[in-house]
């Protein structure tokens, strides 16, 4: 029986199907990554690599609210360097592989950029808006210059497609996703998490031992659509939609407001790495009974008027 | 409210189990209907928040964790007193899954603990199981008198053979299948024991269910940071039986993820 | 028999509680203000008053998602003018009034500011904040000058206590806290909604006719309380907590993160206006249960370690 | 899912009641378990979002709104063709209470298919109302057919007289009420008509519950543009007994909000 396709194009990289994880969500080896794989993503995304291995932040990291997850894991990550490996055995099993890393300097975006393009990934993504640690440990892209010239020195080291992930915590998100497109990137996802809090009445304590942590999952998806529709509105480069995204419909949401592609990572606590699965096949019924021939026929459909 | 959602609870009695080893009972609903084998994650505020198997599960609503004092988590939560509070999510995990009509339980050091909730739903089944209590000598044997209340069948094995069985409690485990027939085996304890013991079983060909530890972070199967090859401890596990275990004999005993997530050897 | 008294007193204003109900929230005319009084508030904030009277937006205006809603009211409001006579009804009564308003120009702030004043009101809040009108229509905190001003003017323009209400949708919500700070507010209300969409996949449309609202209810808690934490390690003046508070538990949240207070919107649909009497009755048993003697007493207590 | 939350519909028969009303069937789960009285939100893309009571409930599964075309929105709804969609959300509002054993229903114009539900529900609970069923003309009826189908006592009222009782419903009513006995009276209509029948009912000492209008925005109660005195109509109402009248009898009949929330003159 033949199947409508769900295969995309992103940034010249051809997909299976518009889903990934998100950064830092199962990513913490290729063997956590190639589950996914065979759990139906079209591609995988890696946990966000950086120079030095890091344990992230002391437990606890992770505090559970209405509508989602606040985590402030502080990028814990065993080093791009390490990571080469398993982008190898990735790619020795043909998985397309999305590299997110992230920065203290200039000088270790182009060394990371060089060895993680050298290891094989598919694709580079920018993490420059994780919430969960300080200016000095990561460029953060409320700041245009950084941007900038983040985004220039990445594209200079890599001929790979290059995605700036943005975070959500800006007055206005499509200045940042201007100043990566004018640079050389080939896409944008968005978004990262929100900087929020949890506290404890009876401990009367922050519960997070970061404090601030970054909220995802069902809370934050209004506001990753509301991104996502305004960058779709303002720049040309493909949107990788990220947060929130829990069932196919949410999946659906993203791509009529403009996302090519999807990233789930809190919801796959509740459902399972089965639901990349379901997310696509709900994709393709619903491309199907509403008589489209692909996913590319429905991105950014709900701007037309 | 979820079970992933933190509470905090009041330590209403503290049991001092050997000398580094103490019990600290409390109530939470959640808790209460845990099955036998999972785990909750306990905050210290200030200091960090640790994985901890439930040793006692839904006696008159009163559950507990058994803590070694191995770090600085561990040492204050063993100083916690009686009217103290903790903070506490889940249950999280799978837990055991009974199966076997002639079972043998076989725990070490603080993972005795973990199997006692096993053995009593076992024996509120119907099925009465094997024990085999080991530890390194007859001061760190934890449980003897709990388990010798309810079970007919408590094998003793210390390493250095200050009490019952002289060995590895593998080795008594081999003698006890072949005399019991037993035709699944529950483990929980040191990683080098578990890799005994699934061995033992695998050469008898005998089903093993066996709860391991790795770094758990969120504890809902998010971060990674607990990865034994393609699975979880914190959701795939803690309780891996014997065909996930087959899966990750090349990390097992050998391997396992720091903080960071580099594979790191395991302690011999 | 005696009971914890749960006066607060906030900026020079003495309240019998710590509870508002949040700006635009049946605050439409004084008998729905005086209900709320009645129900339990300790004081009571206006819709957001303009120079002219406007419509609001068409519906939808309002759109439900998990964990909250959106709305993209628009400022419907009768005009500052049309409501001095719904104020001085009110002050007729005794119930302390919050007046809260937004305008284009400073010209039109400064005017707000003093019919509202002569009105009788109790305090004036500032709405430089609300996500749901352009530029042109309300001044944006997110810009430091226009921030500057408008405080200066309003300041100069009347003698009552000035809160001006910010925006979680910055970078740094301490940045503009501290320029209101520096020329006179007397307190901070945090915080209005956050920017967010909301899109229907069967008729491919975004559902309000604004296209982008505002995210209130339990969703904005994490992020508000991060907000409120953030504000009290930086400024001196009270601040007043908003953003999702549904039970007493969330109040009592808010009052260990910093805040001197806090207004209550979008649960007020589920839980009716009796909840002023719930939260207020919550956070009375938590002060005796755990020893303290007043409200004040764990105002920021969550900071200490 | 929350019935706050927007559901699109398929219009599944449209059925012309009068030269300007229509009525749209379709099918909703959270509407056809409402109660006779409430209302929904319909949205209208690219044009408006309004409310509409409720004509039709838990008829095989199948809800309807009985629509006149007074504007952009209501005209745009009433030339819906079948298979197209809507957006709805609710039902919202308090609805009917059932009260009094010898009721009387009182409808003008479009308030009539918003009586229809509670008609039924009386009928279920063993209840027989009389039910007055009043417009300018013979023309302008509604439900007419629909009406006296299942109820053995429906007064027809027009106010030239082209059929049945010739003047106002609540004239009609006050001959009712002595005739009958009726021990309350539920109204939906013009808001003159429901004051002149508040006025006889008060007169006569009956209870009332009336359906009112005002301007409706978010439907769930925070806005307050639907204010009348200290009540909400989206919330508190629509419907209102006598004493949530009498608390409003400054405005009822003479001012309302408009949507910017300032009080302006009620048609007369
Ligand atoms: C599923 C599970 C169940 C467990 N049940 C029990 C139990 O019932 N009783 C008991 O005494 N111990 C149990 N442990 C082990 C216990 O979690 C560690 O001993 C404890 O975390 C040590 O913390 P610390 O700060 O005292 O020591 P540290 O000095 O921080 O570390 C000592 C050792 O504990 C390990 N450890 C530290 N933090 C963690 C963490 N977050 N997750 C996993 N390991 C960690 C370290 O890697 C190191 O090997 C369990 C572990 C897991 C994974
Ligand atoms: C609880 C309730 C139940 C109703 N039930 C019905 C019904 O069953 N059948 C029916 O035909 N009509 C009903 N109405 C009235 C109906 O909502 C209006 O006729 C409709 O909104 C007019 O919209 P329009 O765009 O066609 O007209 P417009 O030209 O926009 O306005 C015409 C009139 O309708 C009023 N109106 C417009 N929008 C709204 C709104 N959002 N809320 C309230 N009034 C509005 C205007 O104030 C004006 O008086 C009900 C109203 C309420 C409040
Ligand atoms: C446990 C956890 C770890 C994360 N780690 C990273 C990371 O390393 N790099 C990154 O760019 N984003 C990270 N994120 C953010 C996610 O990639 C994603 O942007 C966010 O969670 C929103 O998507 P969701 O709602 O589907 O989870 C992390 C999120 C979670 C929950
Ligand atoms: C229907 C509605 C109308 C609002 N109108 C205003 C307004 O006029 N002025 C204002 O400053 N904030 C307005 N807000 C924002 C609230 O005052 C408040 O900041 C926000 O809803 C967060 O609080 P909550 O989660 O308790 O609702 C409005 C919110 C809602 C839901
Ligand atoms: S601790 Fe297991 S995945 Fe995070
Ligand atoms: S329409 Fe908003 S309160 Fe009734």
């Amino acid at each position: 029986m033949s199947q409508l396709s769900l295969a995309v194009e992103l940034a010249g990289l051809g997909l299976r199907n518009p889903t990934m994880n998100a950064a830092g969500v199962l990513g913490m080896s290729s063997y956590q990554l190639k589950r996914l794989y065979e759990s139906g993503a079209g591609a995988v995304v890696t946990k966000s690599l950086g120079r030095q291995p890091r344990n992230g932040h002391p437990n606890p990291t992770i505090v559970f609210v209405e509508g989602g997850v606040i985590n402030s894991m502080g990028l814990p990550n065993p080093s791009a360097e390490y990571f080469r490996d398993e982008i190898k055995r990735l790619k020795a099993e043909n998985i397309p592989v999305v590299a997110s890393f992230f920065a203290a300097s200039i000088e270790d975006f182009t060394y990371l950029a060089s060895i993680l393009t050298d290891a094989g990934a598919d694709a580079l993504e920018i993490n420059c808006s994780c919430p969960n640690v300080g200016r000095e440990k990561c460029m953060l892209e409320a700041d245009r210059e950084s941007l900038e010239k983040v985004t220039k020195a990445v594209r200079e080291a890599s001929s790979l497609p290059v995605f700036v992930k943005l975070t959500p915590n800006v007055a206005n998100i499509v200045e940042g996703a201007k100043i990566a497109e004018e640079n050389g990137a080939d896409g944008i996802t968005a978004v990262n998490t929100l900087k929020a809090l949890a506290v404890d009445i009876d401990l009367r304590k922050p519960i997070l031992s970061n404090i601030i942590g970054g909220l995802s999952g069902p809370a934050l998806k209004p506001v990753a659509l509301r991104c996502v529709w305004e960058l779709f509105e303002n720049i040309e480069i493909p949107i990788i939609g990220c947060g929130g995204v829990s069932y196919w419909r949410d999946a659906v949401e993203f791509l009529l407001c403009g996302a090519s592609a999807i990233q789930i990572g809190t919801a796959l606590m509740d459902h399972g790495v089965e639901l990349f699965k379901e997310v696509n096949e709900g994709i393709r019924r619903y491309l199907e009974e509403n008589g489209f021939r692909g996913v590319k026929d429905i991105v950014g459909l709900a701007h037309e008027t | 409210m979820r079970r992933e959602v933190h509470r905090v609870v009041k330590v209403e009695e503290v049991k001092q189990e050997a000398k580094d080893v103490f019990t600290l009972y409390f109530k939470d609903n959640f808790c209460s209907s845990a099955s036998p084998g999972q785990f909750i994650m306990v905050w210290i505020p200030g200091v960090d928040e640790i994985p901890m198997s439930l040793s006692t599960i839904n006696q008159k609503g009163v559950s507990s964790i058994t803590v070694r004092s191995v770090g600085e988590a561990t040492r204050i939560l063993c100083e916690t007193k009686v009217g103290e509070k903790i903070g506490v999510r889940g249950p999280f995990g799978n837990g055991f899954t009974l199966k076997g009509s002639k079972p043998v339980l076989v725990g070490g050091g603080t993972g005795v603990p973990a199997l006692y909730p096993l053995a009593s739903k076992m024996l509120i089944s119907g099925i009465k199981p094997s024990f085999i209590l080991g530890a390194r000598n007859a001061e760190q044997l934890l449980f003897k008198d709990r388990l010798q209340e309810i079970l007919d069948d408590l094998i003793i094995s210390t390493d250095d053979g200050s009490l019952g069985f002289k060995g590895y409690a593998s080795e008594c485990l081999g003698r006890l299948i072949l005399e019991k027939k037993c035709d699944s085996i529950y483990t929980c304890g040191p990683e080098q024991m578990i890799v005994s013991i699934f061995k033992e079983a695998e050469r008898r060909n005998i089903f093993v269910q066996a709860s391991l530890e790795r770094y758990v972070k969120c504890a809902v199967g998010l971060c990674g940071s607990c990865g034994i090859g393609p699975f979880r401890v914190c959701k795939d596990g803690p309780v891996f039986d014997s065909i996930s275990l087959r899966a990750v004999m090349n990390e097992l005993g050998f391997k396992k993820m720091d903080p960071s997530g580099r594979l790191i050897p395991v302690e011999k």
